[in-house]
């Protein structure tokens, strides 16, 4: 029940490719993932979480951290491929308001909200 | 101590207050709520996030208070409607009823606090929600209706 | 009555004596053995299998007894085995003392009766197989080990 | 948790496709749709295991029930599509050296036994 981040680039974005289900267990990875990143100078971040059918709200709590610790150094985190429960999630919680939902291709142009 | 499985028609669950057992209290909950033909995919969505919620609440009550002993989740299926009941052995002293008008999830600036959603999240995904505390512990109730309810 | 969950290390699953709970029980025993990454996933079916047949013996001694009360699961969790037990409180009089030289499986005119796979199934799948009678009832204690071991 | 049996028919055998887990709570299912198809003359029967991940011994025991039927009425019953996990379970009960395994479009022609 591990998480797997694959990490690849897109222009200037670095994207966190997650796959499995991000909740209290598997959170602390993702989080050591997103603060490296950051610490190494790549500030501008998408999670992609189109391998992720699962997140509570200890899993937002983590974008949101990330989201702040970008956005403190300059740069900015996005989520991409983001499927009909987690955009629920984040409906509910108004993270769909501040965390803004890009294509994997073009990590610069936001669609709008998620 | 209260762990003790009664007789009744419900599935009990005791795990470990440990994060690595939310996947498989998760499990069950899909798997009790698939025996409720009434239940859709989006409701039993709904009752594993709550649930999972409820747990990690647990989980971290526990570890606050370094207690051993384990946490139970108890499913009750009734024709028209599933209840599980999380219960926890952490008398942390926490009083449910601080928590009867939380800060909604849209207030400005909410988002500076990574914490706090689990309680909220929970109230809008189940049809009902109670936390009651008991001696030992707390104990937090989570029901989904089979039918449409006002709660789409 | 001894359905108290011992505040142990390890997972208790309560269930209705009830055919329906059988795919609930090999999910949570699925889930279970996932958590321990020495497992592979065939063994994890053989386990699947040998607790359900362990299970399904439990409800049909239940039935025969007409028996209201709850079957247990218990899965501890060790870093190079699971061992799960199964318990039932349905005191037949069922001495599996009887069963210890079972007609081997491939005895000429076996097939003519449709029942009595249970127990050699379960013998050959998991590692560690052992019935006791209980006051109440009957336990049957299954153990697959993480390893490759003489049984493949 | 149902399981669901889709009648067809191949030459003068009738095909019964079986989906999902065959144990203690399915079983009567496939039991009654095995007599009844018996009773009402169609004693050649092949059971389409393609869509069954899961069967233990009371599953077994109903193919073993159906096999006698079948044959009691001057037919026979075979299976089709035997993944691993259900040959693993025919292998070691000894039933597949009593069960003709078929290919769907011809179950005259049995490939050997499970
Ligand atoms: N089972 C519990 N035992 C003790 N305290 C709890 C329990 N559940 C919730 N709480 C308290 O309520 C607070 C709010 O919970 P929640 O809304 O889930 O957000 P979070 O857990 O992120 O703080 C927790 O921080 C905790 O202090
Ligand atoms: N938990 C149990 N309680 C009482 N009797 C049992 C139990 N498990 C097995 N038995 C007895 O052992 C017999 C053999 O079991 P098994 O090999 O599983 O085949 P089957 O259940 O098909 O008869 C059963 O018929 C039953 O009489």
């Amino acid at each position: 029940m591990l998480l797997t981040v694959r990490i690849s680039q897109s222009g200037s974005w670095t994207i966190l490719s997650v796959h499995g289900e991000i909740d209290m267990a598997t959170c602390p990875q993702l989080r050591q993932e997103i603060v490296a990143q950051i610490s190494g100078g790549n500030t501008h971040l998408v999670i992609d979480l189109g391998g992720v059918e699962f997140i509570d709200s200890t899993g937002l709590g983590v974008l949101i951290g990330g989201l702040k610790r970008a956005r403190s150094q300059g740069g900015d985190l996005r989520v991409s491929r983001v499927g009909d429960r987690l955009e629920k999630m984040f409906a509910l919680t108004g993270l769909g308001d501040v965390l803004a939902v890009v294509d994997l291709a073009d990590p610069e142009q936001a669609q709008g909200a998620a | 101590m209260t762990t003790d499985l009664k007789p009744t028609g419900g599935i009990t669950l005791a795990i470990p207050a440990q994060p690595e057992y939310l996947s498989l209290v998760r499990a069950v909950v899909a798997a009790a709520a698939a025996l409720d033909p009434g239940l859709g995919d989006a409701r039993i969505e709904d009752l594993r996030v709550a649930v999972s919620e409820a747990t990690t609440n647990a989980i971290e009550a526990h570890a606050n208070l370094g207690s051993e002993e384990r946490i139970t989740i108890r499913c009750d299926l009734a024709d028209d409607r599933i209840e599980v009941e999380v219960q926890d052995h952490a008398a942390t002293g926490f009083d449910p009823g601080d928590l009867e008008s939380p800060a909604p999830l849209d207030t400005p600036g909410r988002l500076d606090y990574e914490g706090g959603f689990g309680i909220p999240l929970m109230r809008v995904l189940a049809d009902e929600m109670k936390i009651r505390s008991l001696d030992h512990g707390t104990a937090v109730q989570l029901v989904v209706y089979a039918s449409p309810t006002a709660k789409d």
